[in-house]
Parts: structure tokens; C-alpha cells; sequence
């Protein structure tokens, strides 16, 4: 019995790895999704054999309770789910992430209260490590999902050093708790590192940038695993130890990817907070939300229509031919793909078509001004490439803007709206522009052509 | 070879190493469409935690105690990040089916 | 309603100031009469403006009599002898001087010159000088070209190999720009000069080659124009430019500075320097254009003073400006209670009763 | 060393057979004699022939006198009173049945006109037709476009979108191909037809669209020329063609079949439908053209009839003409012993001491 | 002792996984290569220390001798590998890897001599089917070697035949030496397997055509991984084992990654022999040398000049922007690249350059015939991309041609030709090509955008 | 945890099984330029046998018989295989250290 849960685990472990290689491949990903579900359900059939085999008998109350936790577990997992629109998932992964955490701090927990005693002094700073870093990655994980959804914008500006002396707090109490003499009953030991625990989450998870998240969420992600290492070295569980080793090393360069896909240091992630060194001081100020390329790229094959709007930015860059490739390439993933020409885009009358002409995009794949605001109110997403003026808002809703009255392209009508352009500064008619502020729209500050390579190689598949 | 079946004695060391390699390796080379699906996979993986709860329910008394509810909640907790983990991966790659290519 | 009256260009020009589709629009708000065979040579018949609404008119002088708004290029209009109030829309050049607008001398008479738009991005869709200038680039290469007795592209064939032809672009407005991106889509090297520095930007994002010069002025205060240069550093001008047409086979030249003469950037020297059979398109012709002007020394070069090469794709330039001319009318019956102080209607107001009240074209005079 | 003598075209064509860069390679083994303003239409001047090792003789009688052999593209050449053997070297287009070349008939004359050649890739540096055919082919889009009174590419600009012009290529040999090329260059839409299969995958290599039309016979020995085609099927092409043209802008026409009158593919009909301001250019003209020739219904279209377009290139004509020429002496120096058992001289020569030979002019008549 | 050893051989497994990991980067491949050499001195000495403690005493003797055999090795090995031009290094790997074989085929030889009598089935097994598999590795890389340096073009027509008899023989051998009674004497049984051994892997590489020797070498690489392994467990070392499967899987990935790249199943490599299908019957019989995208990518990365000849088969496949991405990409390994028009290339003059213009080509870049000449005769590599008559040798060396006479592109003055066509069917002028059939020069049967697409998408790192 | 670090009765399985998954993640996303120098490399690597052969010779007797001779024979063969492998590498690699990217 203990070989049959040993070899389930073995197996389960294979699933998961294969598992994951598989979701590495954009055609195969919904089979690896598939493989790591039958491992997971495998790992805890294993687990049930193996505390059968050491305790003989089977304790049926016990299984029907856990099994019902699982299935009320999973039916709640499911709901969550799919009560959120398919744009919002990866507010969604971090709120999972961040439940995956407090499971563990409360796992550990029990642990901890359970066998209080006992415990000798390598397993207390196992479980009181666990309860630490299970809470922070829980609280880190909800402040990342309310900043994701959009709530949550507030910025201390002494956020850094409320995180370092939270850090430092949880670490004193740690200590103070594995002393024979220590200060505090371990009780109120627990309670107040749980407290700082979650303070030292929310403030590492603020100090990043709303264009960061993503990265915050692999490493909080990438700590879950080592959680479960550390756990599965308590428990003496084989698999929790791999998985955990496992998950931390994949949430470990998936981090640096996305840093890396972001031409960002993890550590100007974490350290350097959330400012947008290039802006160019203006009037008004802007809440701006910046993206990157390779969410960009996800946002671009989710769309089923994709409106992209050239200006005078997409000629300096000369990023024309490699629209064309971004094209093609979205094509192949069903989406529509139209260029909408502003009457006045670019620096001379049909600047945009001679740009558009020389990469060969077909004339029927151009829409003038009327034809593009009507397919930008169907489309998912608009993309907006080096142009300013022509998509600027205060020519709508502000009287007092000097282009007050003149057409725009209408980009807001999109879900969302996705700009490239170097920087904060104003195009020819030296105004800004509010579109840059709105809530649907993403900024990235890259030169056109750049940007647009580096979203065809996210978008590539090898 | 009966049942242990072991190369050398530090096997365990072999194995962990072996297993960073391959997290490193399997996301190494990604295109990063796919980051946030498997993100949210390895996500659902590391709920493997909830092994633990389950050991320790099994392994404990069953009482109406303080540390019953609270691995019981754990359990529960743990069960929604793996299967909406899931969930969530499958959700986002049914967008990659219609990809024609 | 009001009427418009669209009259027929008489000084030469094969254009027409609106096209039977700005009629299906304009019908909507005014009674629409046409003199006879006004489209005529653009390409439109009497009876597509009558198919859209518009009611021909035989006699011009009929038509001038009935209308309230008078729509043209730049006709000669004979206001004597009408009735009533009469609003002119055209695009008279006023600051170039010429004196073809007399009629604004007239009493009862509003008239206002597009020319004078401000060049900003609301009243674009006005912008006739834009429209237009951007075919005249467009036909300066055209038509330069068939004088070289060159073809533009680089043509390796059995025959050997013909290099491709080189094309100078001075002063890189809007014609400029235009005449850059057609001289790289037919294949030709193309290089350009403007005294603008913005203009370095937008004439790589075309693909060709910026000629640095430094120390020009600018001021950021005329509103996308250029002013007047140094003479030492005119002189420096010509003298690069001089140093670089010796294999140029075509040279466009649009520099222009409103309300002055244009400068001059082609000199003498620089006319013997080039080659056989190369061709110097002048499209600043109209305010003195930009090749000094002396009996020239080089007989195998072509020199074409162009200043209104638009007419030859007379089709597609009326379309252009019967957009401009209707969109103006639109923005015009949308703020006509308050033309003083709206920024783009009082900037073309040329005279108002018989009174020049406009100040660009007062502070020049 | 022999004497070339290099005439001036005297048939008011601005293009001359040999240019200064040939004379270069060609004193090494000849003597080079130009009459006197030889290629100053094409941008050659006297000069630069002596520069290059040429001597320039005044009177055009002179220079046929001494010359052993006389280069012209296709002058009219007086050989009355004349000693020695001469050979004339041209393009006379003899096959098209025109008699300028009269002087054939005199005694101690050889006559290669290069037209005959064969038209195989080893012949294809001489091959004159093709060269000037691919700049006619150019020359038809670029002064076809000036009559629409239209510009080729889309513009979207603030007096609204420019469609592209249309433009219909019928017949898709060298002219047509480079035809193509062109007004795709210039950002026109393009569609073409061709009786020869495989020139469908040659206009889709271009970017432009085939117009398929079943049906049509082929005869793979004519070496790449076409034929004539059942009078059933040129009806179909004719309708196929008429149902196409509504829309056009600009339709250039190169069908030709060597020795016989070109096909007509445009009908009374098809014209009537063509729309206002639409230009047709007729590369086939000088053997008939491709037009019913009749006064034609549509006075509001242009029609070109145009055959040799490439004399207004004639510098870059005169280039690819002097190369082939060139090769053509070089091969003719080389093979000089056995011109009867050569394909390519044999096929080119087309009489001897005052006798038509050649056997294909001989088969016509 | 035991366990210094032992985490000898965990450090070297690391370095080996590692270095091949690196490996894959072209810009860290060298110092992965370093750590392979330090895994494999650090395997050697672990191997040292883990006998010298099951000993005791230290066999100074024995030492002198193994590492006087290795250094000769060491030396043997860099003078062979540096006495082949850079572009037949592929060839060395396959003698190495013969090499390879053979060392396994001499060990298993010495365990089966040394052990006779004492060996039980299993090892029996083990032994002897190591010795078959590095035989076959061995005559098969020969064969390989010599197939690659072109000095073998034999096919037999019955290839496929010999190599199943010879397998069964091999296996008969085999089973018949395990029986208690056997019929032959044990010696004889060596004998016979050695020589059959021997003889199918010269029959099972025979069978493989000239352009998927890589696959083959892959594959015979793979098979010295599983006979490692194999040994390993026989000599229950650990890091022989380990390896052994880590080459094993590697070499299984790499095969069908190849062939994959090749556009071949790898049955068809194999057993479908080497039938060029899409042949077109020609007069002359041309003894045509297929190619890979990926081998002409790394062509084309190891030159430092490559001339670019376009053809009417550029202009049909449409593959002018493709040409320039290529252009790029290997500008940016410092190599030059230039496109040589022959003046009637194409249907019409100026074809190609219409085409070359569209794609943004600089006009610098260009060459007419006679400069392109010159720099193609110091050229690495010449690039044919659809064209053909205008490459036709026989314009110049066969008076009989109907083109003789004509100029044309001499691409066999490059170093290396390699052509890129559909087929083998004739240009316009209906000529037969010879230039096909040359020693230097590479055919790839494809369509020229699909084709420069994959080795595009081959000299892409990501 | 002394000398021995192992997780569970089966490690050895793991380690293999994770070492092929190690090894077909390595190769499966390479470029296909270094196809060529990995392949070098991996051939190198197995080169490894050489241990046996070195095993072989240290734990036998070193008499001048027939199967020291093989070994021997074995050793500097392998030898070979593994040096030439590792200097053959290097030169290919050499080729990519002008790329400029
Ligand atoms: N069409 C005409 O005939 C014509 C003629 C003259 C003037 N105009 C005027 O020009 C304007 C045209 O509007 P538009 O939206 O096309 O252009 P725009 O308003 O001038 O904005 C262009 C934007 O592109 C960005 N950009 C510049 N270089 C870039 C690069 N390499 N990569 C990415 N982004 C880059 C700039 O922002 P960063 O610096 O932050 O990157 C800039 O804000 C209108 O105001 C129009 O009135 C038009
Ligand atoms: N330039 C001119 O003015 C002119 C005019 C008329 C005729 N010609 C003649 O045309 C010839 C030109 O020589 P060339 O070498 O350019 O062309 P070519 O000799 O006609 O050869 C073109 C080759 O391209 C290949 N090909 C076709 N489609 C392809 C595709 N999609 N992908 C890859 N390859 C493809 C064909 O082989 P597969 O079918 O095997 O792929 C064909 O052999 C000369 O004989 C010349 O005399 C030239
Ligand atoms: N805001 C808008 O929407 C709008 C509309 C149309 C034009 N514009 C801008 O207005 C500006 C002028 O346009 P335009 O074409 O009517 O100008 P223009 O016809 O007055 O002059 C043509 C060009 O000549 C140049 N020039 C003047 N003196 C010169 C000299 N000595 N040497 C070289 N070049 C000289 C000018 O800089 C200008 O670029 C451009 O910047 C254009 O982009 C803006
Ligand atoms: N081998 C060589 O090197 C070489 C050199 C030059 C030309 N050529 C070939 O010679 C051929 C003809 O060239 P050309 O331009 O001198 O031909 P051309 O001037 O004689 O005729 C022009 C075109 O008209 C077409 N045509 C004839 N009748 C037609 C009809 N009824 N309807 C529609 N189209 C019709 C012909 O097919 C031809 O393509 C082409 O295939 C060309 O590629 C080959």
C-alpha cells in the first residue's frame, strides 16, 4: 500500500511536470491544464492510501468530511471562476493565489497549535516561517487583486520603509518566539506576527506598480511554492517537497521573464515603486496605467476585433512592416485586424497610406474616420501606435480645448484601449491628451517599433 | 531492486536539483502569451499544499476543537485556489482553440 | 434657405470649387445652383450635380444675382449691378498680392479667403492650401520626371543597369512632403532640405535623406511656418545646395514664407553645376519662387515655374476642395452669429462691407 | 580597324543607338565616327562622344561614306553614291511592313535589323524590343495617369479619401509586365489579362490581379509570342473585357502578335461604358492597336495611341538601345564567319547584297 | 570518502545540466561548453575517490596509467578536431561519436571476457546487448562520417533488406547466446554478433540519404546515450545511469526536432530510404545533394559573406520581405550580405529590382553581374532563391548548351552554393541545370517564401 | 538526514524520470543553428562510459592480459570521443561570439 501511494505520487508528479510542459505550448496548453488536474487528483487519492497504510483502519468519517470540503472547495472554486469576465483573470489568479497562501499559513497553524509542545526548535521555525510567509503572500496577493480591478490606487509615499520595518517586526518576533526566554506568550507571539505578517504583505504589495502586477503575482505565486517545500519537509511528503521546488523555480524565472519582457529589474520592481521616470511635467496630472508587451500581446489574441490606429509616431519609427507581421499574426488567432486613418494622422494628407501602402496591407483592411469609429465600437481592442492628436478626448468633451470640435478617432468606444508611444509628451497640436488617463486605457512608453517586435515575439510561437 | 528502488544515497538531492531544473526549464522558453495561464496553473499546482490539511486531519482527532476548524478551513480555502486555479487556466485557453495555425 | 451659388473657375483652371457629392450634403441646408459646365473639366457633368439636387443655371450673371453665397477657387467675380447680401468663399492667395478681389470692395459683401485659415489641427478639414499643395507635390514629380527623359526606378535588365534617378526636395511643407513620398514610391533616391527642424523628422519617416544645415531661426509663434533667414545664412543655403545638385536629376522646390517673397535657394552657380537634362519643378513660383532670377546659364536644364500643378489632377483636387469649402460652410453656419471672435472664421474674414478688416493682410499692407 | 558610324536619328525620334559609354568599349576594336549632334536630345552631348574616343563628323553624307558600318536605330539612310561594303545595324521593325528601309536594296549592303532576333535568353542583351518595350511599359502609366486628371494612390487626408486609381493592363508581355510594376509602384490598383497562360503567374509575382478568361489557344514553338485566336474567343475576351471597365481609370493595351495586326480588345462598346475622364494608352498601335477603330462614342475619355513612348525617356532609352548594340557588335565580331549557321545573326540579318534573305520576312510577304 | 565522491558526482551532474542548458543560448553556449569539461574532470576524479575508498589503498600504478591514457586521448582528440575545416566539424561529430561506440563496445567486451563464468543472465543481457548497440553505433557513425565528407555515394538498391537480416541475425545471436544451450561456443557467438553488429549498422546508416545524415548522427548519438545508461546499471554508477538518460532524451528530442526542421517523418528518414519523390525525369542524371533549412541557417551563420541570387522563383513565391528579415538577422552575426541581379532575371527588366525595392532593400546592397561575380568568388555561401537560368553552368562549359555564351551568375566560385526551388524542373529557357548535381552545392526542395520562412524562424533566438 | 537524504523509498525513479524530462526540455527549444554544437556537446557527454572503463581498470588486476588491453584500448578511444567532442564544440561555438546581439 505505501509502494502503490509512493508510485501514485511518483505518477501524479510526472503528470504535473508533463503537465506543465505541455500549457508551455499554445496548442497543447488546454491538455497539460487537463494533465495537472489528474495529478492533483491522483496526489490526494495517494495521500488518502497513504495514512490508510499507516493507521490500518479506514476512517470513513474522516474521508467523507475532507471529501466534502474538497467538493464544496471546488464548487466554490468553479464559481468564482466564471462569475468573472475573461479580461479580468489575472485578478482572479491572484486572489487564488492569495487563498493558496492563507491555506498554508492556517495549515501551518494548526500545526503549530496542535502539537505546540512537541515541537522542537527546526520545526517551529518551519511552521512560524510558513504562517509568515503564507500570510504575506495572502495579504500581498488581495492587495494586488484590488489594484488589478482597478480600487485600489492609493500610494504611500512612505510605503518603502512601512514594508522594511514590517519585515524587520516579524523577523524580531520570530526570533523572540523559538527563544527558550522568550518576551511574549507564544500565543500573543502568533497573533502579533500574524498581524505584521499581513501588514508586511499589504505594504510589498502596494510599493508596486499597477503596470507591475503581473511580476508581483509570479513572485507572491513563486512563495506559495516555497510555502508548500517548506510544508511537505514537515509533513515528510515527498510531493508536497518537489511540487513546492518546483513551483517556486518555474514562479522564480517567470518573474524574470516578465521583468525581463517588461525591460524592467525585478529589483526597480520592488525597490524603485511605481515611477514613471519619462513623464513630462503637464498640467493635469494623469492617473496612467502602463502594460507590457507581452500583455499587450495577450490582450491582442483574446480580442476577436482589433482596431489599430496609426499616427505620425508609427512613421518615425517606421514600424509599418512589422504591423503588417502583428497582422498576419493575429489573423492566424481568428481576430480582425483594420487600420482606422485619421484625415489628418501623420504629417502630410495620406502619410498613413503611403506608410500602410508600402508594407502591403491591403486597401480593404484601411477604414476612414466614419468606418473606424464604427468598427472601434465592436472592437475589443484598439491599438493606437504613435498617434496623439487625432485620438484625443478634450476634442469631445472639453470646450475649451483649442481642438475642440474636430473629429477623433473615438477610441474609448473599445473595451480597451492600448497606446504605444515613447513618452507622456504632446503630439503636433501641443495639447495633452486626457485618453491617456482613462480607466481602459494602457500605456506603454516604447518607440513604436521596438515595442511592436517585442509583442510579434511574445505573439510567435515557436 | 525489490521495493526501494535507489541509485545512491543522496538521491533526494538529486531529485530536488532535478526538479529546479525542470520548473526552470519548462518556463525558460514560454512565449509570454502564455505566461499568465501558466501562472495560474503552477498557481493550482502549489495548492498541493492542501495535502497537509488533509494529512493532518487524517491524522488528528476528529474533534469540534479549534484546530479541526481551522485545517478544515484550510482544506477548504486550499481546495478554491486549486480548482478555480483550474478553472481559470481553462477559461483562458479555450482562447487559444480557434487559433488556426 | 439660403442659396449657394457654385460658380465656374474663368482664369484658366480645371477645377471646380465643389463636386456633385458636396452638393448631396449641402442640399440638405441650402438651395444649390450651379452654373453651367462648371464641373466640366474636373470630371463632372451638369447632370450629376442635378442627379444630387442642384439646380443649373444657364447665365452667370443670373446665378451671381440669385445667390447669397458665392462658392469658387478664385474666379473674377462682377458684383456690379446685384441686390442684397452676397457672401464670397474662395481661396484667393490675398497675401501674395494680386488684386483679382475686387469685388470685395464692393457694399453688402462678406468674403472670406481660406488662404487665410490658421494652419491648426481644427481647421484642417478647411485646409485648402494643405489639400491642394499636396497634389501640386504630387504632379511636381509626375511631371518633373517626364522631363528628365529618365525613368524614376533602377532597372537592372539585359540592357544593363539604369540607376535609379536622384530627386532634391527643397522646402518640405506639404508639397514637400507629398512630392518626397512619391519620388520614393517610384524608386528615386530622394534627398530634402527644409529650415525647420521638425521637418529632419518627417522627412526620415519617408525614407529619404535630410541635408543638415545649421544655424537657420525659427519661430515657434507663426504657426508651423517658416520666417525669413540670416542673409549669411541664406547665403550658406544656396551654397550647400550648389554643392549638392551636380548629380541631382530633378529638383522640387516649394519653399515658402506667407506674405513674403519666397526665398531663393537655387543660384546661378548652382543651376550651371547640374547636369544634362535634369529638371528644377518651382511650385513657389506664385510669390517670386525659389531659383534666382536671371536669364539662366545652363540650356540643357528644364525649369518649370509651377504654381498651381493641382490643375492637371484637376478630378481629384475638386473633390479635395469641395470637402475643404463644404466643411467650412458647415463650421461657418455653426458659429455665424459669432464670426468676430471665433479664432478660425475671423482669421479668413477678408472684408466685411466693402472693408478690408482682415489683420494679417492689413499689417502687410 | 573598321569604321562605325553612329547616325542621327533623323525621324524625329529623341533617342540615338549607341551612347558615350558604349563608345568606350567599342575603340578599343573600332573606329568610331558620330555625326554631329547625334544624342543631344538624349542628353549626350558632343563632347562626351569625343571624351570617350569618338570624332564627330558634321555632315551626315561624310560619315555615311566612311563608315563600314552604320548604327541607327531606324533613320532613313540615303546610301545613293556610296563606296565599299557597308553593314547597317537597326531596328526597323520590318516584320510591321513599312518601307523605310529602302536602302536594303542596295548592292554591297548587309542589313541586321534586331528586331528579328530570337527572343532566347542567349539573345536577350541584344534584344532591343524588350528593352525599350519595358520602358514604353513605364512611360504608358506615367502619361496615361496625367490625362485621368487623377492620382494614382489612396490618400486620406482632411478633405477626405482619394480612392486609388484602377488601373487594366491588357497584354502581359515585357511592356505590360513593367506597366505593372509601376502603377502598383505608385499605389494603383492593378488588373491585367493575357492570352498566354503563364503569364497569369507572372502578373500575380507583380502583386496585381489576373483577369481569367478560358479558352485560349497557345502555340508553345512561337518562342514566348502569342497568337491569333479563334474569332470566338476574341469575342469573349472583347465582352469579358467591357464587363471590366466601368470602373477603370486608365487601361494600357500591348497585345501584339509579331507579323500580324494586333487583336482588338477594346469595343465601341467597352469604351461607352468606360467612365468620365478614363484613358486608354494603345502600346499596340503602330500594328494596328487594340481598339475598334472607329469614331469612338465616348468623348469624355482620352485615348493614346502610342508606339514608341520611349522616346520620352529618351536618355535612359538611349542607354539600354547603346548596350544592346554594343553586345550585338560584340557578338556579330565573334561569330563574323559563320553569320548564316548562327541563330541569333542569321535570324537578325535581313538582306544581303541588295537581297531580302530573311526568311521570316520572306515567309510574310 | 563515499560521500565526497558521491556529491562529486551530484555537483558533476549539475555542471553537465546545466552547461547543456546553456547550450541552448547562443550567447552563453561557450561557457556552457566549459562547464561540460569541468563536469566531465570532476566525474573522472569522483570515479577515482569512490574506488580508491572501496579499496582502501591507493593504486598508484593503475593511476599513472588511466591518466596517461587520458591525456594521450586528450591530446588525440584536439589534434583530430583540429584538422578539419570549420565547415566539415559536422563530420567530426560523427566520427566521435563512432569513437564513443566503440570505448562501449571494448568495456562491455572486457566485463563479458573478464566475467565469463560468473555472469548471470541479466548481466548477460546487459553486457552483450552493449556491445551490440555500440558496435552499430560505430559502423554506423563511419559510415556517417564518410557519407558527410562525400566520399561514399554508393546505394544499394536492397539496403532495407540487409539491414533487417542483419538486425535478426544480430538478435538471433543474441538470444541463442543466452540459452543454456547455445549453440555455438561463447567466444564464436562474439565473434558472430561483433561482425553482425557491425554489419547492420553499416547498413542501417547506408540507408539514409545524404541530407538527413544529421538526423542519422542525432540518432546514433542517442543510442551511445542508452548504452551508457546501460553500462551504468551494469557498473551501478550513478552518474553513468543519469547521464546515459539525460543523452538518451536529448538525443530523442533532437532527432525529432531535425527531422521536423527537415519536413520529414522520421520513418520515412529511415526505412523511405532516399528517394528524391518530386523529381522530374531530366536527360542528364544529376546526383543532387539535398539540405535542411536548419543546416543552411547555420550555413549561413558561420559565413562572413553571403551573396543573395534572386530568381523568377522569388518573385511567384513572394518572398522579397522575407529576404530582408533574413538580410537582417545575419547582418547582425557580422555577416555581409548582398544581392546579385543577373540582368534577365525574372520575366521582365528590372523584375528583381521592383521586387528588392519593395522589400526596402538598400540600393548599396545591390550588385549588378559583374561586381556580384567578384564578391561572390569570396563569398562563403551563395544563396539561390528561385532562380535558375540565370546560374546555369552550362552556359559556360557546355558548347552544345542553347545558352552557351551567356554570362552568369558564377555561383560555384562561392565556397558553398545552396538553392532554394520547388522542384528540379527547368527555368524558362527549358534548360537542365548541372549546377544542381555540383559537389558544393546544396539542394532545398521548397517554396521560396515557406522555405526562407523556416530558416528565418531557425536563426531567430528567441 | 545524516549521510542519507531520501525522500521517499523510490527516489531513484524520480531522479531518472525527472533527468529525461531535464533532457528533453534542454534540447526541445533550441534554436536550430546550435543543433549542430549541442549535438557535439551531448556526444561528448557520453563519453561518460570511460568511467566504466576506468572502473574496470581500477578494480581489476593489471596483468598485460587481453582484457587489459581492451580496456586500456576502451579508455583512450572514450578519451578521445570525449576531448575531441569538447574541442570540436568550442570551435563551432567560437563562430557565434562575433554575433553582436
Ligand atoms: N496630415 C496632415 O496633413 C498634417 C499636416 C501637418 C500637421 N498635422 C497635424 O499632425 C497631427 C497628427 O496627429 P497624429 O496623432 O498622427 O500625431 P501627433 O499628434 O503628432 O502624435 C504623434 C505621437 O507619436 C509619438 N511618437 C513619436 N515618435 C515615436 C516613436 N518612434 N515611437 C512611438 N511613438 C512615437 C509622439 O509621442 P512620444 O514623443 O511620447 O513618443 C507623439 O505624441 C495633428 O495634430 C495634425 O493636425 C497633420
Ligand atoms: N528579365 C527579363 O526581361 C526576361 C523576360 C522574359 C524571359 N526571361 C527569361 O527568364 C529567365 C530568368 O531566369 P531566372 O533564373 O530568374 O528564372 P528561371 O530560370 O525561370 O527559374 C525560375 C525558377 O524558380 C523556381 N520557382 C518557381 N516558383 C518558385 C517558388 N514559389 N519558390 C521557389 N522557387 C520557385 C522554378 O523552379 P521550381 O519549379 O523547381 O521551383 C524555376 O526553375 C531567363 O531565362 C530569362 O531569359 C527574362
Ligand atoms: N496644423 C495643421 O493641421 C497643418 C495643416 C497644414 C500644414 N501645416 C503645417 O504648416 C507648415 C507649412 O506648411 P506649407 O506646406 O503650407 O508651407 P509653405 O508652403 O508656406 O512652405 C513650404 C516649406 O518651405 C519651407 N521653407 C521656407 N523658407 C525656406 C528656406 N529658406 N529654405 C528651405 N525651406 C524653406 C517651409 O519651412 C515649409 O516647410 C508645415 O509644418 C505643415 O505641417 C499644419
Ligand atoms: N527569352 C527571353 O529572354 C525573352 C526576352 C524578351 C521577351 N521574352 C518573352 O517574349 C514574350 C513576348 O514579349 P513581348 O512583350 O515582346 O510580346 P509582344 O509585344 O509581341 O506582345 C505583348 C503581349 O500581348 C499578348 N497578346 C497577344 N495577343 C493577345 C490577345 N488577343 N489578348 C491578350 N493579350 C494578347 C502577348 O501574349 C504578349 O504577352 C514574353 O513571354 C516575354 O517574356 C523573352
Amino acid at each position: 500500500m505505501i509502494l502503490l501511494a509512493n508510485y501514485g505520487y511518483l505518477t501524479a508528479t510526472t503528470l504535473f511536470v508533463v503537465g506543465m510542459i505541455l500549457m508551455g505550448n499554445p496548442k497543447k496548453a488546454a491538455r497539460g491544464n487537463g494533465l495537472l488536474i489528474l495529478g492533483m487528483i491522483l496526489a490526494i487519492i495517494s495521500t488518502f492510501a497513504l495514512s490508510l497504510s499507516n493507521t490500518g483502519t479506514i476512517p470513513w468519517n474522516k474521508i467523507i468530511l475532507i471529501s466534502s470540503l474538497i467538493l464544496i472547495g471546488t464548487y466554490l472554486g468553479r464559481k468564482i471562476s466564471f462569475s468573472f469576465k475573461i479580461t479580468r483573470m489575472p485578478e482572479l489568479v491572484s486572489l487564488f493565489n492569495g487563498f493558496g497562501g492563507l491555506c498554508a499559513a492556517l495549515i501551518s497553524l494548526t500545526g503549530i497549535i496542535a502539537y505546540q509542545g512537541e515541537l522542537n526548535i527546526f520545526t517551529k521555525v518551519i511552521l512560524m516561517g510558513s504562517l509568515f510567509l503564507g500570510l504575506v503572500t495572502f495579504s500581498g496577493s488581495i492587495i494586488a487583486y484590488y489594484k488589478l480591478a482597478g480600487k485600489l490606487k492609493s500610494k504611500l509615499s512612505n510605503n518603502v520603509i512601512f514594508m522594511w520595518i514590517t519585515l524587520f517586526s516579524c523577523f524580531l518576533i520570530l526570533f523572540d518566539g523559538l527563544m527558550e526566554s522568550n518576551t511574549f506568550d507564544f500565543t500573543i507571539s502568533l497573533v502579533l506576527l500574524s498581524i505584521f505578517s499581513l501588514l508586511h504583505g499589504i505594504f510589498f504589495a502596494n510599493g508596486v506598480g499597477g503596470g507591475d502586477m503581473p511580476v508581483l503575482i509570479s513572485v507572491l505565486n513563486g512563495l506559495t511554492g516555497v510555502l508548500t517545500a517548506i510544508s511537505g519537509i514537515y509533513f515528510e511528503n515527498t510531493i508536497m517537497v518537489l511540487l513546492g521546488v518546483f513551483v517556486g523555480a518555474t514562479g522564480l524565472i517567470l518573474t524574470i521573464q516578465m521583468s525581463k519582457a517588461m525591460n524592467k529589474s525585478i529589483r526597480k520592481v520592488f525597490i524603485g515603486g511605481n515611477k514613471i521616470s519619462k513623464f513630462k511635467p503637464t498640467d493635469l496630472e494623469l492617473k496612467i496605467n502602463e502594460t507590457s508587451p507581452s500583455s499587450i500581446a495577450s490582450d491582442l489574441t483574446y480580442a476577436k476585433k482589433v482596431a489599430i490606429v496609426p499616427g505620425y509616431g508609427l512613421a518615425i519609427a517606421q514600424a509599418q512592416k512589422t504591423c503588417l507581421e502583428l497582422k498576419q499574426l493575429l489573423n492566424k488567432y481568428d481576430t480582425d485586424v483594420k487600420f482606422v486613418i485619421h484625415p489628418v494622422a501623420g504629417r502630410m494628407p495620406g502619410h498613413m497610406n503611403v506608410l500602410l501602402a508600402e508594407a502591403n496591407i491591403p486597401y480593404e483592411d484601411i477604414l476612414d474616420l466614419e468606418q473606424g469609429n464604427e468598427y472601434i465600437a465592436e472592437s475589443d481592442v484598439c491599438f493606437v501606435i504613435g498617434a496623439n492628436d487625432v485620438v484625443n478626448i478634450s476634442a469631445e468633451n472639453e470646450k475649451t480645448s483649442p481642438i475642440y470640435g474636430m473629429p477623433i478617432i473615438q477610441t474609448y468606444k473599445s473595451e480597451k484601449v492600448v497606446v504605444i508611444k515613447r513618452s507622456l509628451s504632446n503630439g503636433y497640436a501641443d495639447i495633452q491628451n486626457p485618453l491617456f488617463g482613462e480607466e481602459n486605457c494602457r500605456m506603454f512608453f516604447m518607440d513604436a517599433k521596438i515595442g511592436l517586435e517585442q509583442i510579434v515575439v511574445d505573439l510567435k510561437e515557436r | 531492486m525489490e521495493n526501494v528502488f535507489s541509485l545512491s544515497p543522496i538521491d533526494g538531492l538529486y531529485t530536488i536539483l532535478l526538479c529546479v531544473l525542470v520548473g526552470i526549464e519548462v518556463i525558460r522558453n514560454v512565449p509570454a502569451i502564455l505566461h499568465t495561464p501558466l501562472m495560474s496553473g503552477s498557481n493550482a499546482i502549489s495548492g498541493i499544499i492542501i495535502i497537509g490539511g488533509v494529512i493532518q486531519l487524517l491524522e488528528n482527532d476528529l474533534g469540534l476543537n479549534f484546530t479541526t476548524i481551522i485545517s478544515c478551513f484550510g482544506v477548504l480555502i486550499g481546495t478554491i485556489n486549486v480548482s478555480g486555479g483550474f478553472f481559470v487556466t481553462h477559461r483562458m485557453l479555450k482562447m487559444f482553440k480557434s487559433s488556426k495555425n | 434657405m439660403k442659396k449657394i451659388g457654385l460658380l465656374k473657375e474663368n482664369n484658366n483652371r480645371s477645377i471646380v470649387a465643389l463636386s456633385p457629392m458636396n452638393i448631396k450634403k449641402l442640399v440638405t441646408s441650402y438651395i444649390v445652383l450651379v452654373e453651367k459646365n462648371a464641373g466640366i473639366e474636373a470630371g463632372f457633368s451638369d447632370e450629376k450635380y442635378k442627379l444630387n439636387g442642384a439646380e443649373i443655371v444657364e447665365n452667370r450673371s443670373d446665378l451671381i444675382e440669385k445667390s447669397d453665397l458665392l462658392i469658387t477657387y478664385a474666379s473674377e467675380i462682377n458684383l456690379n449691378g446685384t441686390q442684397g447680401e452676397k457672401t464670397i468663399i474662395g481661396c484667393y492667395h490675398v497675401l501674395d498680392g494680386n488684386d483679382i478681389y475686387d469685388f470685395a470692395k464692393n457694399q453688402n459683401t462678406s468674403f472670406f479667403s481660406l488662404d487665410l485659415l490658421p494652419r491648426t489641427t481644427l481647421a484642417q478639414s478647411m485646409d485648402i492650401l494643405s489639400s491642394l499643395a499636396s497634389l501640386s507635390g504630387y504632379q511636381a514629380v509626375m511631371s518633373g520626371l517626364n522631363f528628365t527623359k529618365k525613368i524614376a526606378p533602377m532597372i537592372s535588365g539585359a540592357g544593363g543597369t539604369l540607376q535609379p534617378a536622384k530627386v532634391l526636395v527643397l522646402g518640405v511643407g506639404v508639397a514637400g512632403l507629398q512630392a518626397i513620398a512619391t519620388a520614393k514610391r517610384l524608386g528615386a533616391i530622394v534627398s530634402a532640405f527644409d529650415v525647420r527642424k521638425q521637418t529632419k523628422q518627417e522627412v526620415e519617416s519617408l525614407g529619404a535623406t535630410f541635408i543638415e544645415i545649421e544655424g537657420a531661426t525659427e519661430d515657434h509663434t507663426s504657426g508651423g511656418y517658416a520666417i525669413e533667414q540670416a542673409a549669411d545664412f541664406n547665403l550658406k543655403i544656396q551654397q550647400t545646395i550648389a554643392n549638392n545638385c551636380a548629380d541631382i536629376d530633378l529638383i522640387i522646390t516649394t519653399a515658402k514664407i506667407p506674405g513674403k517673397k519666397a526665398p531663393i535657394l537655387i543660384t546661378h552657380e548652382a543651376i550651371r553645376r547640374m547636369k544634362t537634362n535634369s529638371v528644377i519643378v518651382d511650385l513657389a513660383s506664385s510669390t517670386g519662387g525659389n531659383i534666382e532670377p536671371i536669364a539662366h546659364s545652363n540650356p540643357t536644364i528644364t525649369i518649370l515655374p509651377e504654381s498651381e500643378l493641382f490643375n492637371t489632377v484637376g478630378h481629384s483636387a475638386s473633390i479635395l476642395l469641395g470637402n475643404n469649402i463644404t466643411a467650412f460652410l458647415t463650421y461657418l453656419s455653426a458659429h455665424e452669429d459669432n464670426i468676430h471672435n471665433d479664432a478660425i472664421l475671423s482669421a479668413a474674414l477678408v472684408s466685411e462691407n466693402g472693408n478690408i478688416i482682415n489683420q494679417r493682410l492689413l499689417n502687410q499692407q
